[in-house]
């Protein structure tokens, strides 16, 4: 009886995120498509719960249904016609090809998995995570692979992070500021943004033995920002340029820095001896929270913000801004 | 157990496939991006099908330190094609 | 015992929640819909909150489900007047 | 929390709650889908946000997963980043 209830829960949720998928990419209208694209970031952060995976439900909520949902709707402005046609430009020959490969690619994924989950059992990772779990320093088994087994990727992550953004900034300026907001919106701001920054700084504490992290901490102070720009953009001009820069490379600076340190205590490049690794692991989460949600930030500006170019952010406030919006 | 792992799996390949089909449909540079996150989307889904062990079973976390990175980066690139797409944009009203 | 109360409690908070849904189904236009979203959603998850407080031993995780329920209040009571003021500015544009 | 969750009645009573809740969520979704303005598809995302803050605690129960409520926590603050998004991004700023 349970595992029934269960089953038609998962076939429900299944179907559900389907028929999104499906919405959001054949609707002709760009509004409509990233407002299912929104509820398609809600019903993943559930799927992703359904599947005890609590870290990625959180990161799912707080960047699907928040940031790139705020980031895709910033972007729409941009462009003057909100509709696409679909393939009717592209020729019927085309679209059967393009349809024809899918398919096939979706029969080989299909029995390339049976034949993984039933054929072949695979040795399992976890229980080598598991092992070495009590030397990484943190009890949460995610956060001890992100940021001590795996801390290369991780660096090398927060450099891909850093490139996108730095492509985002050489290539145009800030979107125009939307008008200031009404008394509502800014009301309810006074009280939720510093909600949000409390909630990204518990985010952060708590993934060192609880699902969080410096990903989720990072991407809910971005968000916090961007409800700040969302409700009266002048608040955001009192940000010091320069610091902003600084912030954006302070993640990967304490991590090498660190990789350094233990170099000089002639261990490998990034291998925490076991005594500091819990602090160590805190101080680099620390870094990353701030250049991610600075990173996150400015990609959602869409741009380099105001008196970005000249070196003291004093005399830019005379040169106007180039690109009269 | 099995089944559910399969279940979700397949979803993600029919998530992937949908993304896939509909990125190289569509002539919009943002519809395209909307597939391509609904792709993204699906490769993660089938990551953590297979390391789903069943209710009571532990879960394997080094998918899902995967698919966390996979969650930023996917983010920032899509912000990065967004900025590619203004300014292409702005180069053809000129 | 406590267990029969707290499902008693989720099922009522569920019956606010299909209601709230069916509303927006039905009902004409998009004010009464935010009307009943807002209503029936927030007493229902009122009542489930207290379901689920009840089965929940540790009183840690309480206090948290009673703070989601006051965030999740006000998130309701705000974003669905910002939909019906923008409603109201979209009708009054076009006709 | 697992002494609770053994007991079948409460886990199949809970599942079923779970399951009527995702039926809420399917009626929400058909106006997300047929919603004719914008606006009723604003709606819908509210739908989804708190139910899913249900669905969310309905699991935290089941599964034993404690970590879910911060989800939830995080899903009831980002739904007003959502709307505020969706509802400033129009042409016709107020």
């Amino acid at each position: 009886m349970i595992d029934l209830l269960w089953s038609i829960f998962d076939i429900s949720l299944v179907l559900l995120v389907l028929f999104l998928a499906w919405a959001t990419c054949s609707t002709q209208d760009m509004m409509r498509a990233v407002t299912l694209f929104i509820a398609l970031g809600l019903i993943l952060a559930i799927i992703w719960a359904r599947l005890k995976a609590p870290d990625l439900a959180l990161a799912e909520a707080v960047i699907g249904a928040g940031i790139s949902g705020a980031l895709l709707l910033s972007a729409i402005k941009d462009y003057p016609s909100t509709t696409t046609e679909m393939p009717s430009r592209r020729s019927s020959l085309v679209e059967w090809i393009i349809n024809g490969m899918t398919l096939g690619l979706v029969i080989i994924m299909s029995w390339a998995v049976w034949h993984g989950l039933y054929m072949s059992d695979g040795v399992r990772l976890s229980e080598q995570v598991m092992s070495h779990l009590p030397v990484s320093g943190v009890s949460n088994p995610v956060t001890a692979v992100l940021l001590n087994f795996r801390a290369y990727d991780t660096l090398l992550e927060l450099a891909v992070v850093l490139t996108a953004v730095l492509t985002v900034l050489n290539l145009n300026h800030k979107r125009a500021d939307v008008s200031a907001a009404s008394a509502l919106l800014l009301g309810m701001t006074r009280w939720l943004v510093p909600l949000l920054v409390v909630t990204s700084g518990y985010l952060l504490w708590v993934g060192a033995h609880a699902p969080g992290g410096a990903f989720q901490a990072g991407a809910m102070l971005a968000a916090a920002m961007i409800l700040l720009q969302l409700s009266n953009p002048s608040s955001l001009q009192g940000f010091n340029l320069s610091v902003l820069r600084s912030l954006l490379v302070i993640g990967i600076f304490v991590f090498v820095l660190v990789g350094i340190w233990m170099m000089s205590l002639n261990q490998d490049f990034l291998a925490f001896n076991p005594a500091w690794a819990g602090s160590l692991i805190l101080i680099i989460e620390f870094a990353a929270t701030l250049s991610i949600a600075t990173a996150l930030t400015l990609a959602y500006l869409g741009g380099r913000p105001m008196g970005w170019e000249s070196a003291n952010p004093a005399d830019s406030a005379t040169k106007p801004n180039g690109k009269p919006s | 157990m099995i089944s559910q792992q399969l279940l979700f799996s397949l979803a993600g390949i029919g998530l992937f496939g949908i993304g896939l089909r509909a990125t190289l449909l569509h002539q919009m540079l943002l519809a395209r991006l909307l597939a391509l996150n609904v792709g993204g989307a699906g490769v993660c889904l089938i990551f953590i099908a297979v390391a789903y062990g069943g209710i009571e079973q532990m879960v394997d976390p080094v998918p899902h330190a995967l698919v966390l990175t996979g969650i930023v980066v996917a983010v920032s690139a899509t912000a990065m094609a967004l900025a590619l797409g203004r300014r292409l944009q702005e180069l053809d009203d000129e | 015992m406590i267990e029969i109360i707290a499902l008693l409690a989720i099922f009522c908070g569920l019956f606010f929640f299909l209601s709230g849904s069916i509303g927006l189904l039905r009902l004409p236009d998009i004010f009464s819909r935010l009307h009943a979203l807002a209503k029936a959603d927030n007493v229902g998850l009122a009542l489930v909150t207290l379901g689920i407080i009840m089965l929940e031993p540790d009183l840690f995780n309480d206090i948290k489900l009673v703070i989601i329920w006051l965030l999740v209040m006000a998130a309701s009571a705000i974003s669905s007047h910002l939909v019906a003021r923008h409603a109201l500015r979209e009708n009054r544009d076009n006709d | 929390m697992t002494d609770t969750s053994s007991t079948s009645i409460v886990t199949v009573a809970l599942l079923v709650a779970l399951n009527l809740l995702m039926l809420s969520l399917l009626i929400g979704l058909v106006r997300a889908w047929i919603g004719p303005k914008i606006e009723d598809r604003y709606s819908a995302i509210l739908l989804l946000g708190t139910g899913g803050v249900a669905i969310l605690f309905i699991l935290a129960i089941l599964l034993p997963l404690a970590a879910l409520y911060d989800v939830a926590l995080v899903l009831a603050l980002l739904a007003i980043v959502g709307t505020v998004a969706l509802t400033r991004s129009e042409k016709s700023d107020d």
